[in-house]
């Protein structure tokens, strides 16, 4: 905690920017102080992402000024903003899907031999492996392949390896741990906390409050694109920041979740809904076998590259397998087909909402309505009144904040679009649910709202398989947890035995760490 | 293309050549042209002989050399139809201006003139796109219209028959007994695979092409690099036209009519993707000699008049077959969702 | 609407002439020939248009058009009479005049062919003209001698007259040249660096090739060009269709040594000469000749008025044309 | 704020759903330039406008104009046909052989719609099922087919057909060119298709994102497949009106014809990177460059000068378009 308040590194003043009709930011200000790290929080569409942009340079505000050490900074331009020390980690990861790490990492700044003439790849090269050491990375991947074929985890790894790349002043990470597991997470925490030694500033952004009071000095909170307040973080409670986020009462989410959990008895043995029988696909898992009974919810953790998403993808049918087999309802899936899957009341809510959850350019209103056109029709045509009436009633129940529903879904803020794609999904009434990190992004009263609609689904009979990084959140919302190890099922543990210890100690290979970064507050 | 960034000194360039070439859709096509050299070669020895692959290899030489630049323009994700209109014209004013008949400028001021128009057609082509905001197909699919039009007015019912010694050079001399053609493509060729490989900009122009937001977060002016891509393809144009055209003593109309099919199709099947992003060189090359093969080889295999008019539909086969192949030979895994 | 035909000498007329394919020397000649006639003429309106790329589709439709602004006479080259028939059936039954010239389509469709050479004559003037070359550069005195390879360079492949040529090149190779193999018949797409490559791969291919037919306008100095640069000059001969002015170097440095043509210009004059006479009534069917301005009396027989014998140049004679 | 005001939720016809904001500028453009062109044109030579003889110029233009409908649909999935002039050329030959063959007539243009559905869905099963992309796949059977159709013809016109087959290409109902009614029916299905049933809706989401589109359950590769035969089939339905009007069927007829069509639909607003497009823009580009062609070649009897005219005015177009509708997000 520095104890110079007064000696301003940067200066946020009066900022405002509207979108069309949307005002997501009116005239905020806030100071980031020299070696501090400064928490940003807010509901989704409170305009985080909004000032991180502006901060960058990728936006230029409406009205406002920037000062980096007294002097205004100019706005608009990434350059200005990179020159004054400011770097950036995206919330959606921006990589050039085509393109190696390297090149990700250096592209625009690259080092320079022969007068500035060639690309000095030795350097590159070099400076990577470093930077990924940095990042307990070295070995996790190839950085000579194109990061499209990483895993959304991975590929944020190479969006931090270009934030450190150019020795930045102010370093923004907006919603790193989104879709990081404890492993990278604390890997990340270590990071923040030895640049915040050599007087790094920190401008922090995480629907994760329990991050926040792990890390910041800190803490500003948005609503609504307002400024409301900054304190120092430890003179403030979990409550009471929510209570600043929302702006009105509201029980944190974790205790509200272990009230409905415990108010759940073990319910009578169900028929299984789903059952896998040593499915394998050989590029990332090998012979996992489990079933989710109707009504019941099973948490899948582990560490990210860990096979997860693999399974889901190929139980919906996205890719095949190159064995096993998978039953829903006791009928065999053929595989390899989603719109079986999703015949079969299968339905994924997958993990990278921005290729595979959305069409971002199409309507709020068409994403929403995309899987179930066809029992929105009279006549064979589509009839504007139910789909009115179906959007409106989704738009509600989920509090999707946006402009209307006939804007692009790209206009809407991360969270926001993350509640589009769960919401697209409940609509459809699915009998087997599989969530791909169902929150991520998703701010803690939206949040709440996902888990007692799937909560609700579930009690209705619905089989759900949750797969999530965020580990309170499994071991909150789970009646029983999978923990997956490399590609194989590491162990299970019922909802009683289960704790953050126990689940790290199968997800970790050959290790029995213990203090999940969430603990470490 | 990316995977030349394993190569960690531009040194040991051949190796990375190699590398590439036993990763890439350049495989398949480099395959293809040995198979097809060999099956000719034991039907008809004459086919091993300098002299054809001379001939071959000038012939290809204009598609080669406006698909370097077109390489890169594809890769931005973006695309020039214009390419042959545009010869045409630059065809016939170089024809025009140097002319006894008509300007009768020296021939230096004839080339150098022409050159200019090509840079800036190409120059306009981009600023369409750019600042006017005109989807590049559209914009060169109205050049590839406009421009044959603006060449036939010009030409008015007339051929240019007397070309001077000063510029059939261009077209018909050799230097150490290599036609200028072919040196001019070599280095076109190199200049055009360093900028790709071992450059910031060409480094920029691939990711411009593969994610044009991420390239604006990252600093970079997507609009500024696609104009380099298309100016660079127009100037190359002109240099195609200086060095194929004179090789002919008259300069008519048509010249360059359906060029851009030509070129369009060697670069996409010398691997670049036609969604930006992912392309090379050496591939375009390679996809230009396949192409360019095709009609000699028909010749030599001395199928007789009859065979004559199954010749477009082997030409078709061909490339389909050297898509296939690539396709085939590529393992498909997560990622791989849209086309290659 | 349209003005009435039913006219006196002197009557202004309009005329609308269709090449094959606009923008090529032999039609821009042919044009000049026209204008030329109809300045004489005076009361002659002349329009001159065709497709540049000589899509017999659009030559149809611009039939068409003539047809709707009623003009009075239409003077066809059809570059596929099929193609064109229809279009020129409709015209004539609408009352309009149709005559066809440097080509001839079906009877029906035309009143009048101003006839320079038919399909026939082309055919074996080209082979007449080649098994010479061939033969005197042998040293054989007799053409029928004349022996080896030969290969035809063509337009495309579905162009309508070229193919009628062959067939009757064809006829005269097997009938009077026993000894000449014709080996390959290839497309140039009217593309001269095309019929430049494929005349280099031919005679790389066929290294006993003599001779080459080049039928189209454009494959004429490509071949020639191609022939020229191997260092086969009076090795191989070629020829074909051309204005005297895009071939006379070859012709005098000796790589061609002959051109198949007629006059062109007196072509388009006479072709506007009968469209006036056809107007006002001098020329009706069954007339045997027909006054045709500076060109005197021609000769009509049938429903053919007859331009003249083919012309062949050669370094001899090439230097006194210039069209 | 949190949950949406009603007052955006009631306007919600499709287009509303899409853009947002007025969606019909693109039209309105091609409106007003072609009414600009019919006044201009009405002013310099009366008889060009009327009715009649717009009728009797119009003869050439239905299969082009038939051809851009599912060209449109393919390009709002952000894909794209080159092969259409060739299926004209493949499927027209068929017809010509198998009717010189002594076929009966109705059973040689059965044949050839077979030849033409048969051509489409080779494209579309390369293009869905072996994931080639299309530009490549109709570029090379751009060639392929119309080789064939070289190949089994050997370049020789097939004619000699009966009238009452005539008929279709150049006959009339009530004044009405038979081709005209094909067409305009053709093009109500197909608008009411693109704009209001789940099929249409998937197309516009394919165009913009497959991958998302094939997670909701839509079947992408099937829709594609089915998209690119259909081009065929109309391919085959405008060679049938083709040979019917000309009499005569020829391995180069429809040459160039994929340049055309597609200038026509992209000047009708669809956008060549998929998700935005409409039959109603598609239907105006297709007049707008067909009445331009006409009038230059009726007025100034020069026929450089329609690719010219007909280029510049792509550009100016879309330009204006541009020019109109605000920066986009993308
Ligand atoms: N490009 C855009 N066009 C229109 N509106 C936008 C755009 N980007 C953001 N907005 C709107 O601005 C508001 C703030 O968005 P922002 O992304 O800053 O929220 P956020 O605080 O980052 O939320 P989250 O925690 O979900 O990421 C939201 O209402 C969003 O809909
Ligand atoms: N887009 C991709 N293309 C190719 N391989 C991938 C991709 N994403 C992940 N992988 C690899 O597949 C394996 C499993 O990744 P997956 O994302 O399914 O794991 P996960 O446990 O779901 O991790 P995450 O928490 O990132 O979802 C890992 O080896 C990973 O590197
Ligand atoms: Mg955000
Ligand atoms: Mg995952």
């Amino acid at each position: 905690m520095p104890d110079a308040l007064e000696q301003i590194f940067i200066e946020v003043r009066d900022i405002s920017k509207a979108y069309g009709g949307v005002q997501a930011l009116s005239g905020v200000s806030m100071t980031i102080v020299p070696g501090e790290v400064h928490a940003l929080c807010g509901e989704n569409g409170a305009g985080k992402s909004t000032l991180i942009k502006v901060l960058s340079g990728s936006v230029t505000p409406d009205a406002g000024a920037v000062l980096v050490n007294r002097t205004p900074l100019r706005v608009g331009d990434v350059a200005a903003s990179e020159r004054a020390g400011i770097a950036v980690i995206h919330q959606e990861s921006v990589a050039f899907p085509h393109l190696s790490a390297f090149d990700n990492i250096f592209v625009g700044r690259e080092p320079r031999k022969l007068g500035g003439l060639m690309l000095d790849r030795a350097r590159m090269c070099r400076e990577t492996r470093a930077l990924l050491e940095r990042l307990g990375e070295a070995d996790a991947f190839d950085p000579a392949a194109p990061v499209g074929g990483l895993s959304v985890a991975q590929r944020q790894m190479v969006g931090m390896a270009r934030a450190l790349s150019h020795d930045c002043r102010l370093l923004i990470m907006d919603e790193p741990t989104a879709s990081l597991s404890e492993r990278e997470t604390r890997v990340l925490f270590n990071l923040i906390r030895q640049l915040k030694q050599s007087g790094v500033s920190i401008l922090y952004v995480s629907h994760r409050l329990d991050e926040v009071f792990a890390l910041s000095d800190r803490v500003t909170v948005f609503r609504d694109g307002k400024f409301v307040a900054t304190h120092v973080t430890r003179e403030i409670d979990k409550e009471k920041l929510i209570q600043l986020m929302v702006g009105r009462e509201l029980i944190s989410t974790d205790a509200r979740l272990s009230d409905t959990s415990f108010s759940r008895g073990v319910h009578p043995a169900r028929p299984p809904l789903l059952e896998v029988r040593n499915l394998t696909r050989a590029s990332a898992f090998r012979d996992v076998s489990f079933d989710v009974r109707a009504g019941e919810i099973v948490g899948v953790a582990g560490l990210v590259g860990a096979g997860r998403s693999e399974v889901a993808r190929v139980i919906f049918g996205v890719d095949r397998a190159d064995s096993g087999e998978v039953i829903v309802d006791g009928k065999r899936l053929a595989g390899g087909s989603v719109r079986e899957a999703i015949e079969r009341e299968v339905a994924l809510v997958p993990e990278d909402r921005q290729h595979l959850g959305l069409v971002l350019q199409l309507a709020v209103a068409a994403n929403l309505t995309l899987a179930k056109l066809n029992s929105l029709t009279t006549l064979g045509l589509i009839s504007s009144r139910k789909e009115r009436a179906l959007v409106a009633e989704l738009m509600k129940s989920l509090h999707v904040k946006a402009a209307s529903p006939a804007v692009a879904a790209q206009t809407l803020s991360g969270g926001n679009q993350q509640k589009l794609v769960v919401g697209k999904w409940l609509a459809s009434r699915p009998r087997v649910l599989i969530l791909d990190e169902p929150t991520r992004g998703v701010d803690v009263a939206a949040k709440a709202d996902v888990h007692r609609l799937v909560r609700e689904l579930a009690d209705q009979g619905m089989a759900t398989l949750l797969i999530s990084s965020d580990l309170p959140e499994v071991l909150a919302m789970s009646d029983r947890i999978l923990v997956m190890r490399g590609g194989r099922i590491a162990g299970e543990l019922s909802r009683d035995e289960a704790t953050q210890e126990k689940v790290l100690a199968l997800a970790i290979p050959g290790g029995s760490e213990t203090a999940g970064a969430g603990a470490a507050a | 293309m990316t995977t030349l960034a394993r190569t960690e000194s531009p040194g040991i360039a051949i190796l990375g050549l190699l590398k590439q070439l036993a990763r890439q859709r350049e495989w398949s096509v480099a395959a293809l042209i040995a198979l097809t050299i060999v099956i000719v070669a034991i039907v008809n020895r004459d086919f091993l002989s300098l002299d054809v692959a001379r001939n071959i290899l000038v012939a290809a030489a204009p598609a080669a050399i406006v698909g370097c630049g077109l390489t890169f323009v594809i890769v931005t994700g973006e695309i020039d139809i214009s390419v042959g209109s545009l010869m045409g014209l630059c065809a016939v004013a170089m024809g025009q201006l140097a002319s006894p008949s008509y300007a009768n400028l020296p021939v230096p001021a004839a080339i150098g003139l022409m050159l200019l128009l090509a840079t800036s057609v190409g120059f306009l082509n981009g600023l369409l796109v750019t600042v006017g905001r005109v989807p590049s197909i559209i914009v060169t699919l109205g050049m590839l219209t406009a421009l044959r039009g603006a060449t036939e007015l010009l030409m008015n019912g007339r051929w240019i028959t007397d070309l001077s010694p000063g510029l059939r050079f261009f077209g018909t001399g050799t230097f150490l007994r290599v036609p200028i053609s072919l040196w001019t493509t070599g280095v076109v060729v190199m200049a055009s695979i360093v900028l790709a490989r071992d450059t910031p900009l060409g480094r920029r122009i691939y990711a411009v092409g593969s994610s044009p937001s991420a390239a604006r977060l990252a600093g970079l002016s997507p609009n500024r690099i696609k104009l380099f891509a298309f100016t660079l393809t127009g100037f190359l144009v002109g240099v195609a036209t200086l060095v194929s055209v004179p090789q002919l003593s008259t300069i008519e109309s048509g010249i360059g009519a359906g060029f851009e099919l030509v070129v369009v199709t060697a670069v996409v099947v010398g691997g670049t993707s036609i969604s930006g992003g992912k392309g090379a060189i050496i591939g375009t090359l390679l996809g230009v000699i396949l192409l360019g093969m095709v009609r000699t080889v028909l010749i030599f295999l001395k199928l007789g008049p009859a065979a004559t008019y199954w010749e477009r539909a082997i030409q078709g086969g061909f490339i389909l077959l050297a898509v296939l192949i690539d396709h085939l030979s590529r393992p498909r895994g997560r990622g791989e969702e849209e086309h290659a | 609407k349209k003005q009435s035909t039913s006219s006196s000498a002197g009557k202004k007329i309009t005329v609308a002439m269709l090449p094959k394919k606009k923008g090529i020397p032999y039609f821009t000649t042919c044009a000049a020939g026209a204008e030329e006639a109809a300045k004489e003429l005076g009361n002659v309106e002349l329009i001159y248009d065709g497709p540049i790329d000589g899509s017999p589709e659009k030559a149809a439709s611009m039939i068409e058009k003539w047809m709707l602004q009623g003009v009075d006479v239409i003077a066809v080259s059809p570059n596929d009479p099929k193609v064109l028939g229809p279009a020129m059936k409709k015209a004539q039954d609408s009352g309009i005049k149709v005559i066809t010239w440097d080509a001839d389509g079906d009877p029906g469709t035309r009143s009048f062919f101003v006839n320079q050479a038919t399909a026939q004559d082309i055919g074996f003037a080209l082979v007449d003209a080649l098994a010479a070359d061939i033969a005197t550069a042998a040293g054989k005195t007799a053409p029928p001698d004349a022996e080896g390879e030969v290969a035809i360079v063509t337009a495309t492949l579905t162009a309508a007259n070229q193919n009628a040529w062959m067939e009757h090149m064809k006829a005269r190779l097997a009938s009077n040249y026993p000894k000449l193999k014709l080996v390959e018949v290839k497309p140039c797409n009217e593309d001269q660096k095309l019929a430049f490559q494929v005349t280099q791969d031919l005679m790389n291919a066929y290294p006993n090739l003599k001779g080459v037919f080049a039928i189209s306008s454009a494959a004429f100095p490509g071949s020639a060009e191609a022939i020229k640069q191997a260092g086969k000059g009076g090795k191989v001969q070629v020829t074909g269709l051309s204005t005297p002015n895009e071939m006379k170097k070859y012709v005098e440095e000796g790589t061609v040594k002959s051109v198949i043509l007629w006059n062109t210009n007196d072509l388009g004059y006479l072709t506007i000469q009968t469209a006036n006479a056809l107007a006002n009534g001098t020329l009706k069917p069954g007339d045997t000749k027909l006054t045709a301005g500076r060109l005197g009396e021609k000769e009509v027989r049938g429903d053919n008025v007859l331009l003249g014998k083919i012309l062949v140049f050669t370094k001899e004679n090439i230097g006194q044309f210039n069209f | 704020m949190t949950d949406a005001p009603a007052a955006d939720l009631s306007l919600t016809p499709r287009q509303k759903i899409f853009e947002g904001g007025f969606p019909y500028w693109h039209e309105v453009v091609l409106a007003l330039l072609l009414a600009a062109l019919m006044a201009v044109a009405g002013y310099l030579d009366p008889r060009f406008v009327q009715p009649s003889r717009q009728l009797m110029l119009s003869t050439h233009v239905w299969e082009l104009a038939l051809l851009a409908l599912p060209m449109t649909f393919i390009i709002v999935t952000g894909g794209i046909d080159l092969s259409v002039g060739s299926m004209i050329a493949l499927s027209g030959v068929v017809l010509g052989l198998s009717h010189e063959a002594g076929m009966n007539i109705w059973l040689c243009c059965a044949l050839a719609i077979l030849t033409g559905t048969a051509a489409g869905a080779l494209n579309g099963v390369f293009v869905s099922f072996v994931r080639v992309h299309p530009l490549i796949v109709t570029l090379a059977t751009l060639s392929a087919y119309r080789g064939i159709a070289e190949g089994i013809s050997s370049g020789r016109p097939l004619s000699g057909f009966p009238e009452n087959f005539a008929w279709l290409g150049r006959g009339d109902i009530a004044g009405v060119p038979v081709a005209a009614i094909i067409f305009v029916v053709a093009a109500i299905v197909a608008g009411v298709v693109l704009w209001k049933t789940p099929f249409g809706r998937s197309l516009y989401a394919m165009g913009y994102n497959e991958t998302a589109t094939r997670f909701s359950g839509i079947r992408t590769r099937k829709i594609k497949f089915i998209l690119y035969a259909m081009s065929g089939v109309a391919a085959a339905v405008a060679a049938i009106l083709l040979v019917g009007r000309r009499n005569t069927a020829k391995a180069d007829i429809g040459a160039q014809m994929e340049l055309d069509v597609i200038t026509a639909v992209v000047l009708g607003g669809t956008s060549i990177f998929g998700g935005r497009g409409r039959i109603l823009g598609t239907v105006l580009g297709v007049l707008l460059i067909h009445e331009t062609k006409e009038f230059v070649s009726w007025y100034f009897q020069n026929d450089p000068l329609i690719p010219l005219v007909v280029g510049a005015l792509l550009i100016v177009a879309v330009l204006i378009n541009s020019a109109l509708t605000p920066r986009g997000r993308e």
